[in-house]
């Protein structure tokens, strides 16, 4: 068991340190693509062996673990600050080393050290870990031909893939620390260590923008360290202990301590990026794609929601809990809205990526096992396809040099693979019977009672449509006969086509995911399962019927559409305009006039500069009525 | 015919036309005759408050005619027939459509010039 | 084994009932205008003329798109007969809504383009409608599921009636008449000609023109939903209400998607929010 | 039976286009005319849906120019088997009044295939609903002979 | 912001007739609007060479269908001036209840698709049922219901019975009552208020500068009307043109409703003046060399024919400026900033005549 | 909503439609429809030939022929008019469409010269049939019309 808790955390760490030090691309593909197989076959595996009750971690070269935690807690805020120097960055060297004095404090003064047992594994944690180790490592896997031909790109004389590596599969550890930890102090120092890495991440390129908003980003991410380090002294300061599992089990504890959850769930607000910290990971799309896969899909926000929902049985029923689940909520919808005014695929992905977070907070507001149920598979089911769009987006990216939808028009016809998995994707994404829109039926259905919560989610899954409607449809085109086939790197196709299969398998399982591993989270579960559909005295989803009906009218569909050569191919309908050469029309002046359609980004409604600054500040409000509604 | 008939040049026409503009004519449309062998008659009639005004003008057809439409820029539509018709040019015309406003590019002959009879159709 | 007959019968009477309605829908449209109307009947003759028509797309995908479409409309109205949850078969119709506008932007015709636009825009204005709709349903019968509906005794409408009128709005843009008829009109006399069904021809026409007849059923069996308890009184509503969208798409001029947008959600959404307070109240 | 029935169909269903192709509108508002309260066509199932896609019959107004040639052929083109045309006034048939004139193609027939010709100088909306049932005629022979 | 190119018409269902646009669009808001012509160009001025001057009144009738008889007037007016022939005061007359038959059926055709344009099928459908009565009296007293060929040089050829006029009369009250009827839908109608007003703005100057003729121009508070010139019988008749000051398509739109009723009012007075005597003056021999300007008002606004004679039978050249082809530049400048939406209403909100605009 | 009053009466009152072509209304008796000729009255002198505007009829004077195309026709009834002899008529109703084009050709009697006063007896009999050309389509159209009109 231990062992394997080990290989999870140390392992990647230690893959980062050999990719790092050895400067072979040959070794560094093999211990990214081995360590990627150990880590899912590992999480697997303790996956197998169920969960488990909070366990110590011993003394690490007789040195107490703890000890070494608290020591690298305290070398980690070094190096943080110094960037802070480096960078010039009151906000950050302020943020920093507040934490370290009150850390200080709160380690040398308040805290009884007594034995703490560190790692723990209840469902949650494990879903966790196998979402960070397959997906973590698919992307990882994924990264090795994406940052050769990123490299070549840029014409660097010195490769910087080992320190790319080093970061990349650093966090992969962290993650999986931070998501087994029990001891809070742990799970402190694993989510600073994703906020150094993530910074290293962005600013990888190393280009003036880069800089800045990795820069922007290590702030505000510190920001929630602070707010984290003072939710932890609260919650101590009524609790007395360390240990979460203690935490949760003793439920809500008066104003004071829901006020340090509260805290901590800020904490994980500015880690999942919500409004009005939304602005780190809309710039952190500077980063090569894999980061932003990374970050969006498996890691460093899934930090952040999986925080807030952790403490959710510590605030359950109280004020707090209504707050949190009204700012997720607007977060939902604020980022649809703003969703809508973009065509850079990358930040549609960003916004989508936010806004989910806020339906999985919203969720974890709600605090009903229903609303739990939906965070949990929301959390699966969006990493899935969200590493999968950003693998997509990337790849697209290398092969029309451009990330901007209208730029994606047809790809179908040059890129019919990617563009087919691209579509799959963002389904997966939108429509049912798939995972994501399956939570977000849990979703809206546990959100019933609360009306300001329903309300906004309403607009808020009309929103999401538009934006993904739109981007799926202008892939779709004709491909001519003979047309060139695609070619895919082997290791670029394999984390695709893996994902792409997930998320549609995955979605069909969903049913037995949920009877296996979150149905045991509940005194009550909210669903039981009959006939592959989850049923409950509020509704039920048909989850294997609807595959099954709506599969086989797919494949019937696909099969009707792939006899398409003996319908005939005519020209669009042009008002009897003539078509010119290719892709015009004969126009005013016997002018060959350009075809060209666009989106409409409803410029007047959901501008991204004017809605912003509004967001924000409405966001500040609820954030404060939060926490004021804790106390 | 009705109204008074200023003649004008090429090289006054377009200051005229600003003359009549300014002292708030509208301008209705131009008409034109064949004018000899290879001239081109141009009537500009103007209106102001139910009373014409024309402008008169002869040029020769090969050479370019200084365009109006920068004065109204209701001649544009107007001086484009011209030059689909007569086969003319117009100096600093706002939107040329180079001959193609009304025609295609079957249609060969200049329709206009009268020396270019259309045989009637079998 | 009711349910699977129930669900044979919603799929089988579904375009039916539709295209009766669609027969019906233009001949009281004609006498309104003063005119005779086609027969009853036109309706299928239309769509049995167009699977006969020669197959011609612009765009694979859109055989595709036609297809989900269809069927995901079908599988809507047996989800709806088989007394399934409200969210759920509204979201399988959404399906069938987004693959009519991803069919429709794959196809390189600018009128295609912006009709599949304008059809967002409608989702985007009916959507949060219909949501708050189920919501209240939930509130009044604590589920979310049919079933639960039958069980009452007293008509949703009596609770919900500014959420009935709200449901006004969506079954206008959904039934697309005037109003709201701005991403595909059925009088094709339309800026867009006729907007996301443009590119879709012959059989693929009768498929899409299939999947709006069970989408007219779906919606307006959503109307019957709200005087469940009786049925004479049910047919009384229904009928009352399918008038008077005829009605008002035959004394309302086209407006924009502009004014929709602003109007559902102004009005509509405001509409239901004040029942729901009610409900929430209550 | 169902093959039966949409050959019993297409003659109950004919949606037309009408293209205005040079006409002097005379024709083209008896065209439009025949859709209203007093003639009615939609009796006989007939709509004007304005796109080639939809359409089954092609109603053509008014001479054939050398620009709108392209426009009609493209038209003609577009639009799905089985189709029928009909070139309605003397415009549309011969070129009438016009036919001598520099830009004049002459009739339809020049361009595409006329299955029906309506005389008249506009063509009342009678004479054109009578072409659209001549047309209708012509309509299943065609079908006939094509199975 | 991603523009949308669209290629509106030449073949489009909301146009009546081929004229082509390419608009550009964003967010459905026109940026652009570049036209194309010449899809109804037949070149029937030089027609003049092959077919004289009395077979031209044919060729000119056909310019346009829906107001050929004024536009027969405009020629044989000018082709009189030119000959100096004395019109008969009756055939006068009787020119002037034809042309304002022509201008009512003309009007509600117009506000029968430019109801259509904005989606308003009924309306469309109630205003041609009541435009058929007029087609009636057209073909009853014509023998046509479109182009009436009514017109001589010299004269009318038709002429109206005592038993017709009363007739005429009962027709023209009903349709006034039902037009009448019609008049709250299109002026204080909300939905449609919603679709015109404020709509395709055109200022008093910017009309009067970009040429803008007829309704167009009066919409837009010009008080300019051809009538007011008193040609042929209308300086018999009481006459104030019909002004509106916003200058959008809905204040176009009442000054055609407005006019429909003025017509029907001219024709009564017509008919009221309707003097006995020939129908039509000798006409011999050919127009002699010399020029005629001529200007008679159309539904669509003002018309001008420029006639040169060479003593031929054969006219030395002949030019038609029709309406349209003035109100064509000001609706170029209308389209930009306005929504896709918009684009018919604004279009048939100057009643575009492509057939007149072309020849 | 202010066009309710009149879609109401409109649903109320029997709808306007006439329904050509089961019923057909009585035409206006001036109307300008079919142009025929009454050869037996043509003198082959050319003028409707020269004043038709659209010059569609064409007259033979040696032949004895007066061909008119139907097709180009504008029923503007200037021939009518014209006609010395009054043998052109129109009827009161449109001429019926036509799957072919057709053109009209009358064969008459030319007013002869003296001489060969005898010799045109014999054709004329057989030539008062129109249009020997497509003569069995333009037959078969207005049947199929006339059917639909009995219905």
């Amino acid at each position: 068991m231990s062992n394997l808790l080990f290989l999870l955390i140390l392992l990647p760490a230690v893959a980062a340190l050999v990719c790092y030090f050895v400067r072979s691309s040959a070794v560094r593909t093999l211990t990214v693509v081995a360590t990627g197989a150990i880590l899912t076959i590992a999480s697997l595996a303790l996956l197998g062996q169920g969960t488990f009750e909070p366990l110590a971690v011993g003394s690490f070269l007789g040195i107490s673990s703890d000890f070494l935690v608290t020591i690298l807690d305290f070398a980690l805020l070094g190096v943080i600050f110094a960037y802070g120097i480096k960078h010039k960055n009151l906000l950050i060297q302020g943020f920093t080393l507040a934490q370290a004095v009150l850390l200080a404090w709160f380690e040398l003064v308040v805290v009884e050290h007594a034995a703490v047992p560190a790692l723990v594994g209840d469902q949650l944690s494990l879903i966790m870990v196998l979402v960070v180790s397959i997906i973590g490592s698919l992307i990882c896997i994924f990264a090795i031909p994406y940052m050769k031909e990123h490299e070549e790109h840029l014409h660097l004389k010195k490769s910087r893939q080992p320190r790319f590596f080093l970061f990349l599969l650093l966090f992969l550890g962290a993650m999986n620390g931070l998501v087994l930890s029990n001891n809070i102090l742990w799970l402190y120092f694993f989510f600073e260590v994703t906020t150094l890495c993530s910074f290293m991440l962005i600013g990888h390129d190393a280009t003036e923008i880069a800089t800045k908003n990795s820069v922007r980003a290590l702030w505000m991410n510190s920001l929630g360290g602070l707010a984290f380090v003072v939710g932890m002294m609260l919650v101590y300061s009524k609790t007395a202990t360390l240990d979460i599992s203690a935490i949760l089990a003793a439920g809500p504890q008066g104003a004071l301590m829901v006020t340090g959850i509260g805290f901590l769930c800020l904490a994980g607000f500015t880690k999942a990026a919500q409004i009005p910290f939304q602005s780190w990971l809309l710039g952190a799309m500077v980063a090569p794609t894999p980061v932003s896969a990374l970050l969006h899909s498996s890691t460093m926000v899934k930090a952040g929601v999986y925080v807030v929902l952790r403490f959710a049985p510590a605030y359950v029923g109280t004020l707090l809990s209504d707050g949190v689940a009204v700012c997720g909520a607007f977060t939902f919808v604020a980022c649809a809205a703003l969703c809508i005014g973009q065509s850079n695929g990358k930040k549609i992905l960003a916004y989508s990526t936010v806004s989910n977070l806020g339906l999985i907070i919203c969720c974890a507001g709600i605090n009903t096992p229903l609303a739990i149920t939906a965070a949990v598979m929301l959390i699966i089911f969006h990493a899935i396809s969200k590493s999968l769009l950003f693998l997509c987006v990337g790849t697209i990216e290398q092969a029309i040099g451009s990330r901007d939808i209208e730029d994606m028009r047809g790809l179908y016809a040059k890129y019919p693979r990617t563009a087919t998995i691209t579509i799959i994707g963002i389904l997966t994404m939108l429509l049912p019977p798939f995972g994501v829109l399956m939570s977000k039926w849990m979703a809206i259905e546990a959100a019933s009672s609360n009306i300001y919560v329903i309300v906004m989610l309403a607009m808020g899954s009309a929103l999401t449509v538009v934006y993904w409607a739109r981007w799926g449809g202008s892939l779709m085109a004709t491909r001519a006969e003979g047309a060139v086939p695609e070619k895919q790197a082997a290791l670029i196709r394999m984390p695709l086509t893996v994902l792409c299969l997930g998320a549609v398998v995955l979605s069909m399982a969903s049913p037995w995911i949920y009877n296996s591993m979150l149905a045991p989270m509940f005194n009550a579960p909210p669903f039981t399962v009959s006939l592959g559909s989850l049923d409950a005295a509020t509704g039920s989803f048909a989850v294997v019927p609807l595959f099954i009906v709506l599969g086989l009218g797919a494949l019937y569909a696909v099969k009707a559409a792939s006899g398409f050569r003996k319908v005939k191919i005519v020209a669009p309908y042009l008002s009897g305009s003539n078509v010119g050469e290719e892709g015009t029309y004969i126009g005013p002046m016997n002018g060959h006039v350009p075809f060209a359609a666009g989106n409409m980004y409803l410029g007047e409604l959901f501008a991204e500069g004017k809605l912003t600054p509004i967001f924000n500040a409405l966001a500040v409000a609820l954030i404060v009525l939060m926490l004021g509604g804790a106390l | 015919m009705i109204g008074k008939v200023i003649d004008v040049t090429v090289d006054n026409v377009v200051g005229e036309v600003m003359k009549m503009k300014n002292d708030g004519h509208r301008l209705v449309t131009f008409s034109t005759y064949q004018e000899g062998e290879d001239g081109l008659g141009i009537l500009y009639h103007f209106d102001k408050e139910l009373e014409t005004t024309h402008l008169r003008m002869t040029v020769k057809r090969d050479a370019p005619i200084p365009s109006v439409s920068g004065v109204y820029f209701a001649a544009l539509l107007v001086e484009n027939e011209i030059r689909d018709q007569w086969d003319v040019k117009f100096d600093g015309l706002v939107l040329d459509f180079n001959r193609s406003l009304y025609l295609d590019p079957e249609v060969t002959q200049v329709p206009l010039v009268s020396n270019v009879k259309i045989e009637p159709k079998k | 084994m009711e349910t699977l007959i129930l669900v044979i019968i919603g799929l089988v009477a579904g375009p039916l009932l539709g295209g009766l309605i669609a027969g019906l829908d233009r001949r009281v449209t004609a006498w309104f205008q003063s005119r005779q109307g086609p027969p009853i009947m036109q309706a299928f003759y239309d769509v049995a003329k167009l699977f006969g028509k020669e197959k011609m797309v612009v765009n694979q995908w859109q055989i595709l798109c036609a297809w989900v479409y269809m069927i995901a409309a079908a599988a809507s109205v047996g989800l709806f007969f088989a007394q399934g949850d409200l969210l759920l078969i509204f979201f399988v119709q959404a399906v069938g809504a987004v693959f009519l506008v991803m069919g429709a932007m794959s196809a390189k015709s600018p009128y295609s383009q912006v009709g599949a636009q304008r059809e967002l825009m409608q989702i985007l204005a009916y959507e949060p409608v219909l949501i708050l709709v189920f919501v209240g349903i939930y509130l009044v019968t604590g589920s979310f599921s049919i079933e639960a509906v039958w069980q009452l005794d007293q008509p949703l409408l009596a609770k919900m009636p500014l959420l009935y009128l709200a449901l006004g709005y969506a079954l206008t843009i959904k039934l697309r008449k005037s109003p709201f008829d701005f991403s595909t009109s059925h009088h094709g006399h339309q800026e867009l000609v006729k907007g996301v069904l443009t590119e879709y021809s012959g059989p693929y026409l009768a498929l899409i023109e299939i999947a709006h007849w069970y989408e007219t059923v779906l919606v307006l069996g959503l109307c019957a939903l709200f005087w469940s308890t009786n049925v004479a009184y049910m047919a009384v509503l229904l009928l009352a209400t399918y008038m008077l969208e005829i009605l008002v798409d035959n004394t309302m001029a086209r407006m924009t998607w502009r004014w929709m947008l602003k109007r559902v959600w102004l009005l509509g959404m405001g509409m239901s929010v004040v029942n729901l307070i009610w409900l929430y109240a209550g | 039976m169902f093959g039966s029935f949409i050959k019993k169909s297409r003659a109950k269903s004919p949606w037309i286009i009408h293209f205005d192709c040079g006409s002097c509108n005379g024709c083209d508002i008896e065209v439009l005319a025949c859709l209203t309260p007093l003639y009615d066509v939609e009796r006989f199932g007939v709509v004007n849906v304005g796109n080639p896609k939809h359409a089954d019959v092609l109603l053509v107004t008014g001479t054939v120019n050398h620009r709108n040639k392209k426009v009609l052929k493209n038209i003609y083109d577009q639009m799905p088997e089985p189709k029928a045309v009909i070139a309605i006034g003397a415009c549309g048939n011969t070129g009438g009044v016009f036919r001598e004139a520099y830009n004049v193609v002459g009739g339809v027939d020049q361009v595409i295939p006329v299955d029906v010709y309506v005389p008249g100088c506009p063509a009342k909306p009678e004479a054109i609903i009578d072409g659209v049932v001549v047309g209708l005629g012509k309509f299943a022979q065609k079908v006939e002979e094509a199975d | 912001m991603a523009t949308t190119v669209i290629p509106f018409g030449p073949q489009h269902p909301v146009l009546p007739e081929p004229v082509h646009l390419t608009l550009k669009v964003e967010d459905e808001i026109v940026k652009e609007a570049i036209p194309a012509l010449g899809y109804v160009h037949r070149g029937l001025e030089k027609l003049a060479d092959i077919r004289d001057y009395h077979q031209m009144i044919q060729v000119c009738e056909r310019v346009c269908g829906i107001c050929s008889m004024i536009h027969a007037v405009c020629y044989s007016q000018a082709i009189e001036e030119l000959m100096g022939v004395e019109v008969p005061k009756r055939a006068q007359v009787l020119r002037v209840i034809w042309s304002e038959l022509h201008r009512t059926h003309s009007h509600l055709l117009w506000l029968g698709l430019f109801a259509d344009a904005f989606g308003f099928e009924s309306l469309f459908m109630q205003f041609w049922k009541i435009r058929e009565r007029i087609m009636d009296i057209n073909e009853a007293t014509t023998g046509s219901r479109v182009i009436v060929s009514v017109n001589v040089i010299g004269g009318v050829r038709a002429d109206l019975s005592p038993e017709q006029i009363r007739w005429i009369l009962s027709e023209v009250d009903i349709v006034e009552k039902e037009v009448r009827a019609l008049q709250d839908t299109i002026m204080n109608d909300y939905t449609v208020k919603a679709r015109t007003v404020g709509v395709g703005v055109l200022s008093k100057e910017n009309a009067y500068l970009l040429g803008a003729a007829g309704p167009t121009l009066r919409g837009s508070g010009v008080a300019q009307d051809m009538r007011m010139l008193g040609y042929g019988g209308y300086s018999e008749i009481d006459f104030e043109p019909v002004v509106e000051t916003s200058g959008d398509c809905w204040a176009r739109s009442t000054v055609r409703f407005r006019e429909t009723l003025q017509s029907m009012d001219l024709v009564r007075q017509a008919i009221a003046k309707l003097p006995e005597g020939e129908l039509a003056a000798k006409v011999k021999g050919n127009p002699p060399e010399g020029e005629v300007y001529t200007r008679v008002e159309q539904p669509r606004g003002e018309c001008v024919y420029y006639i040169k004679g060479n003593g031929t039978k054969h006219l030395d050249r002949l030019r038609i400026r029709t309406p349209t082809f003035a109100n064509i530049p000001p609706l170029l400048a209308m389209l930009p900033g306005c929504e896709l939406a918009d684009v018919p209403v604004i279009v048939l909100s100057i009643d575009p005549c492509i057939s007149c605009t072309e020849r | 909503m202010l066009f309710t009053p009149t879609v109401i009466k409109n649903l109320l009152k029997k709808p306007a439609t006439r329904l050509y072509p089961f019923t057909v209304r009585e035409p206006f008796p001036n109307y300008r429809g079919e142009l025929y000729i009454d050869i037996d009255g043509c003198i082959f002198c050319g003028t409707c030939s020269r004043k038709c505007p659209s010059q569609c009829i064409e007259v033979d004077k040696n032949e004895g022929t007066w061909t008119c195309n139907p097709h180009a026709c504008v029923y503007c009834g200037i021939c009518r008019d014209s006609c010395p002899t009054k043998c052109l008529h129109m009827k009161d109703v449109h001429r019926k469409p036509m799957t072919e084009r057709i053109m009209m050709v009358e064969k008459g009697e030319p007013p002869k010269p003296k001489k060969k006063a005898a010799a045109a007896e014999a054709p004329k009999a057989a030539d008062k049939k129109a249009e020997p050309a497509k003569a069995d389509d333009k037959k078969a159209e207005p049947a199929t019309a006339d059917k639909a009109k009995k219905k």
